[in-house]
């Protein structure tokens, strides 16, 4: 399978007079054509500013991004603002929250969705942004109705869907989700997801989604990735990262979700706050709180360890074991 | 069902529609927004009773009707066999020393000007649980104590800014317990926190409940959350409950057609349990003048013309399970 | 002491309202000082008519009757401020009371009142005030009641819009829950946590009634016992070619007192941010 | 739609009700008796204050006068000035024309400049340019507008003598045809130019704040996201999302510019309502004061029902 994505010792530093938080440290990892990764974590874990930092749409003035992102043979974090742009929803497309406002109230819907089709066919007729927009209109099961009206007579969950189908437009080789789904009900929730994974079974397009809830990711992505306090802790398939978690951090998570059959279970909480963000940590991110803490993780990072089949943890109890 | 401790009887709330009328008072034609719309459930003492729905189904009415921070067009809610209504009228204070409330945002929950000190003292000396300045403190550290928030005496002299939104929920409960209450309405109480810190809001809400013999009401879109945490569930749709039964019931064995496809649609975290998810058709519509049918007849995929026609009648199956469908 | 700390060096963080604090106590010096200052009473007719800034004994000149530039100046300050604080007084506690009511009572209630609000927002008040002050005469209390009678609306509806959210927010909710009765919440939870927009905005009438009250004394409407600045204006007008200091000179006094008051109210805008308290961030 | 119109047709309706009534309820509640006010007080005329008692029904009780009064008003009948002598409504409809070319222009020009102003500083924002404007607006906010006609006419009229100072023509050389146009104009610069200075300030503020607003919207960030050029997503989106808080407050900026308007005219001794106004104040001449109040409250009216239809179409969240 082909790489989609592959990020490399990606960082993020947010800079403002007084003080530096860093958002995101050393995260690596990557993507395969046809692949679905969630990226789960808590707030400050900093996953959306991950996101945000691939798709260079962060304030350039207040940011420091380093590291790789290897997209189809470019550098998304070092290429021209031109070729961005040239990849920008022609390959890589992005969904965000807020379903409400992804729209500029006072234009039609159709309207913007041509501009955003005619960003990369300039020469497209009306008829021809029309045809693709109901297409993916019908993709994601909505009328093509909605392409006359303007976004405040739709629904969240509706303008969530239009959202979607306008993000795959040029049917985008990567699809990046930031907490697209939270906001709207369960039901409208689960059968998004659902069309997403029957989509992308027909157009070969990968995806990222970022959510806080585990339960999104095990039900609709093939691979799953754990951050906490801006660092990557743990990656790999769904299958074995929920079946068989490595890192503490994510048991810690697992036994804070209720599960929603079989038998009941007591639910435990991760004692402990997030660390200060605005300082360097010595040692791995979470000792502070991680039940099974040593001497060595206080004074050392761990390293990115590979338990086979793409699941990587970085964590010193693995280090131990593999020893 | 007349052994309940608490028990809502046929409880509603309508809001005329915006705009609907005119400045001046049309006559007749008003819409109304049937937001909770003839409600009936009972509690045993020391229940927790699950509360499950989409976003307009009147699940936070419903709370606000029980906390009469909303007066209910109709209905009334007994508690020990006494009015709620009559109780406010006769003794208002006695009524929300009996019934309390925890909401959804913890970060908006107090005042921010007031030390957490002064939050929870207030309700001890207005309702004159405790007398004096020196009594009022040591409660107050009791309390804090008693939540695992410690050290209490420093957290005491905190501002709600300075605090997380875990122990500001958690501070919120222990206020609630404060009272003494007989019911506690929890209003989405975990939902704007991270999951690593529910875990125990929600374990502390439990244990105090448990042993003071508290009813609590858990009003969720959380179903995993829900089953985790209640005895029984309500499932309710536009303003009325469509389905009641044990929690393990509800989930595992569903009746109503609108309580399988939630459940269907409702995602898991455990991956051997992928289960296809039902199509439900449409947006929910707004409750405003629903009927004469039942209510989730335009989207129910099995409804035949009865459905269209009359609301269905709310049939008792096995335990406590009741179901309002014709075709269940 | 944390607390005044804080304070303190949140004032002197915002350098806005750090301005406007200066200027204000500049002000205060001014109206208090006002006969240690001057040489002249400012009713005193000197000999020298429309001397330059610069001559002896009038550093700032004086006008075409003889008296000198800098008392009035000073003096001027005194009638202004004064409009000020007893006009903003006034619009500051009818907006408080009638926003403050319609917001809390809301429903209909609030449907009228909002909707007189922005009629009494719409009459281009000056003339209303122009009015009234010709039929009821100019003394300056006639001046400074009428600018207030006629510039609450803008209090008025900030402190509607205040006290709609507040209502809103999940502590007064608490406390209803909680038994807590309307006065209770009135003053324990709406009023402590919606003035202080209130106050930044009163700040700002009392700019605006600095420059009501000079358009009046410039249109003949101001009180003829009392020095004004907008009188100075218009008397220095049939001058302006030969003697234009007293024009300017008045004028600047105007722009410094209103810059002021701007400045100050921004600043506390700033500083009471009700944002800020909301949710933690500092 | 309709019913906003309606909505808004019925609010004016109800404003202008107002100031008749305000205007009513002076007469009879300022110190002296009505015929008094209405008449002037030096004239103590019998037969005219007989007149003047049968006109308004003065011997009748107070709700039968409101209805006289309001029906006058009604039929254009505000009265005769105190010491003109002649109908109020024929006074002010001479002068209303120069006022209303005044505030016309000025008004459109500053709501140009100011909200240009304000988009250049927030596309900027924290720049050079932007401090200087935002300081020049600060400043000219803080000026009382007569002050500054009166500071432009020191340095462009009598220091340099570009402009006339006062007046609307040049009277002496009775010019015609384009030549008259552009006489006027010359005149008319000053004025304008200080009324547009102190417009400009408005414009600016809010213009700034919806600028810096829309472009944090989440629908700006979808279409850098998708890669839309800069210019295209300023000129299309943000700039027809920015406007619409300002066209808002294009009203009570008028109401403002109207009020402000009378004493720049007196400055310039321009032919307009502000002269009969200063006149009126010093005489005393309260038909005269209240036609102007009542008239100038109209003019607001219309124009902002202008401005509702307007924004009702600029939005599309109006159209219910």
């Amino acid at each position: 399978m082909a790489r989609v994505l592959d990020v490399r010792n990606l960082s993020v530093t947010y800079k403002n007079k007084n003080k530096c938080v860093y958002a995101v440290s050393n995260a690596s990892f990557s993507i395969d054509q046809g692949d679905s990764m969630g990226i789960v974590g808590e707030s400050g874990s900093g996953k959306s500013t991950m996101a945000m930092a691939l798709l260079r749409l962060l304030p350039r003035k207040k940011t420091v991004v380093e590291g790789e992102a290897g997209f189809l043979g470019q550098d998304l974090l070092h290429i021209s603002d031109e070729q961005l742009d040239r990849l920008r929803w022609k390959n890589l497309s992005v969904v965000f929250q807020k379903a409400m406002n992804s729209f500029s109230p006072v234009h039609r819907i159709g309207d913007q969705i041509e501009d955003i089709y005619r960003i990369h066919e300039p020469n497209a007729t009306r008829k021809e942004a029309h045809g693709q927009a109901a297409k993916m209109l019908a993709l994601v099961n909505l009328n093509e109705r909605v392409y006359k009206l303007y976004p405040h007579e739709l629904s969240g969950g509706m303008l969530q869907r239009v959202m979607i189908a306008v993000s795959l437009l040029h049917e985008p080789d990567l699809l990046i989700m930031d907490e697209a789904t939270t906001a709207l009900d369960v039901v409208t929730q689960g059968q998004i997801l659902g069309e997403l994974r029957k989509m992308e079974s027909e157009l070969k397009t990968s995806r990222i989604i970022i959510t806080h809830d585990i339960s999104v990711v095990s039900s609709s992505c093939n691979k799953i990735a754990v951050m906490y306090a801006g660092s990557l802790l743990e990656s790999g398939h769904v299958s074995e990262v929920l079946a068989r978690p490595a890192h503490p951090y994510t048991k810690g998570l697992l036994a804070a979700f209720p599960p929603l059959r079989g038998q009941r279970v007591v639910l435990e909480s991760i004692p402990g706050y997030l660390p200060d963000m605005a300082a360097r940590h010595e040692g791995c991110i979470f000792a502070a709180r991680c039940p099974e803490a040593m001497e060595k993780c206080k004074s050392a990072a761990p390293a990115r360890t590979d338990l086979g089949n793409d699941h990587f943890v970085s964590c010193h109890l693995i280090e131990v074991e593999k020893q | 069902m007349s052994g309940n401790y608490i028990e809502i009887k046929d409880i509603s709330k309508f809001y005329p529609v915006k705009g609907s009328g005119t400045l001046l008072g049309g006559k007749g034609s008003r819409k109304l927004v049937k937001a909770v719309n003839g409600v009936s459930v009972g509690m045993a003492q020391g229940e927790v009773l699950g509360v499950i729905g989409e976003s307009g189904c009147g699940k936070s009415t419903l709370a606000r009707l029980l906390t009469r921070l909303e007066t209910p067009t109709a209905g009334d809610v007994f508690i020990g066999g006494v009015s709620t209504g009559k109780m406010l009228e006769q003794d208002a204070k006695k009524f929300y020393r009996t019934v309390q409330i925890v909401f959804q945002n913890p970060y908006d929950a107090f005042t921010p000007r007031d030390t957490i000190e002064q939050l929870l003292s207030r309700p001890l000396k207005n309702h004159g649980i405790c007398p004096d300045r020196a009594s009022r403190h040591e409660r107050c550290a009791e309390l804090l104590e008693s939540g695992n928030l410690r050290p209490a005496e420093d957290i005491l002299k905190r501002y709600p800014h300075e605090l997380s939104g875990g122990q500001l929920q958690r501070i919120a409960i222990l206020r609630a317990m404060s009272l003494d209450p007989a019911v506690i309405v929890a209003d989405e109480p975990v939902s704007m926190l991270d999951v690593s810190v529910r875990a125990d809001i929600i374990n502390m809400l439990l244990e105090q409940s448990a042993s003071k013999k508290v009813t609590v009401v858990f009003i969720s879109h959380d179903i995993a959350l829900t089953r985790h945490v209640a005895d029984n569930i309500a499932v309710m749709y536009l303003g009325r409950i469509v389905e009641y039964g044990a929690a393990q019931t509800i989930i595992e064995s569903p009746l109503h057609p609108y309580t399988k496809a939630l459940i269907s649609n409702c995602a898991s975290i455990d991956i051997a349990d992928r289960v296809e998810p039902i199509r439900i058709d449409g947006e929910p519509p707004t409750p405003i003048d629903p009927g004469p049918g039942c209510f989730f007849a335009d989207r129910c995929p099995v409804a035949e013309e009865i459905c269209f026609r009359e609301y269905p009648e709310t049939a008792a199956r096995a335990g406590n399970h009741r179901v309002a469908c014709h075709k269940a | 002491m944390k607390k005044l700390l804080k304070i303190l060096s949140d004032i002197t963080q915002d350098r806005q309202f750090f301005a406007g604090l200066i200027g204000v106590a500049i002000l205060l010096l001014l109206v208090v000082f006002a006969p240690l200052i001057t040489k002249y009473p400012a009713d005193f007719y000197g000999p020298d008519s429309l001397a330059r800034p610069g001559s002896p004994g009038h550093w700032l000149g004086t006008n075409h009757m003889g008296q000198d530039i800098w008392s009035m100046l000073v003096y001027g300050t005194r009638t202004s401020l004064w409009v000020a604080v007893v006009a903003a007084f006034i619009s500051g506690s009818i907006g408080l009371l009638v926003g403050g009511v319609a917001g809390f009572f809301g429903g209909k209630t609030d449907m009228v009142i909002s909707e007189i609000i922005n009629i009494f927002m719409m009459i281009p008040d000056l003339f209303l005030i122009m009015l009234v002050v010709a039929l009821f005469g100019n003394s300056l209390t006639n001046v400074m009641v009428i600018i207030g009678l006629t510039t609450w609306p803008r209090n008025a509806k900030l402190m509607r819009a205040q006290t709609l959210s507040l209502k809103e927010r999940v502590f007064v909710a608490g406390a209803r829950a909680m038994g807590e009765n309307k006065n209770q919440i009135l003053f324990k939870y709406i009023i402590p946590n919606g003035m202080y927009p209130v106050i930044s905005n009163t700040t700002m009438s009392m700019a605006y009634a600095v420059l009501t009250e000079a358009a009046l004394s410039f249109m003949g409407l101001g009180d003829p016992n009392v020095i004004s600045w907008g009188q100075m204006i218009n008397d220095g007008r049939n001058y302006i070619t030969h003697a234009p200091w007293v024009s300017v000179l008045a004028g600047l006094a105007v722009v410094f007192t209103v810059l002021v008051f701007n400045l100050l109210g921004d600043g506390l805008n700033h500083i009471l941010n009700p944002q800020k308290l909301q949710r933690g961030e500092r | 739609m309709k019913k906003y119109i309606v909505k808004k047709l019925l609010i004016s309706i109800v404003t202008i009700v107002l100031v008749m009534t305000l205007n009513f309820v002076l007469i009879h509640i300022a110190p002296g008796d009505p015929t008094t006010i209405l008449l002037g007080r030096n004239v103590a005329n019998p037969e005219l204050k007989a007149v003047l008692a049968a006109k308004y029904g003065l011997d009748k009780p107070l709700y039968v006068q409101y209805f006289r009064y309001f029906g006058q008003l009604l039929r254009g009948d505000l009265g005769d000035s105190i010491i003109f002598g002649r109908p109020v409504v024929e006074i002010i409809g001479e002068k209303l024309g120069p006022t209303l070319l005044l505030v016309g222009i000025a008004s459109v020009v500053g709501l140009v400049l100011g909200t240009a102003a304000g988009i250049a500083a927030a596309r900027k924002e924290g720049s050079v340019i932007d401090a200087v404007y935002s300081g020049g607006a600060y400043f000219l906010n803080a000026m009382p507008g007569f002050w500054l006609a009166l500071m432009l006419i020191i340095v462009l009229a009598v220091k340099l003598g570009w402009f006339p100072s006062s007046g609307m023509e040049d009277v002496r050389a009775k010019y015609t045809g384009f030549r008259h146009v552009l006489d006027v104009a010359q005149h008319m610069f000053l004025p304008m130019l200080t009324l547009v200075l102190i417009d400009i300030p408005y414009y600016f503020r809010i213009a700034k704040s919806s600028v810096i607003q829309v472009n944090n919207e989440d629908y700006i960030m979808t279409y850098r996201a998708a890669g839309m050029s800069e210019k295209k997503i300023f000129r299309k989106y943000v700039l027809k999302n920015a406007i619409l808080p300002v066209v808002t407050i294009f009203g009570i900026t008028l109401a403002y510019l109207i009020a402000g308007v009378a004493l720049i005219e007196i400055v310039f001794a321009w032919p307009g309502t502000g002269r009969v106004m200063l006149t009126a104040i010093s005489q005393r001449d309260y038909p005269v004061l209240m036609g102007i109040y009542l008239i100038m409250s109209i003019t607001v009216c219309v124009t902002m029902i202008i401005i509702d239809i307007i924004y009702a179409v600029l939005d599309p969240r109006i159209r219910y």
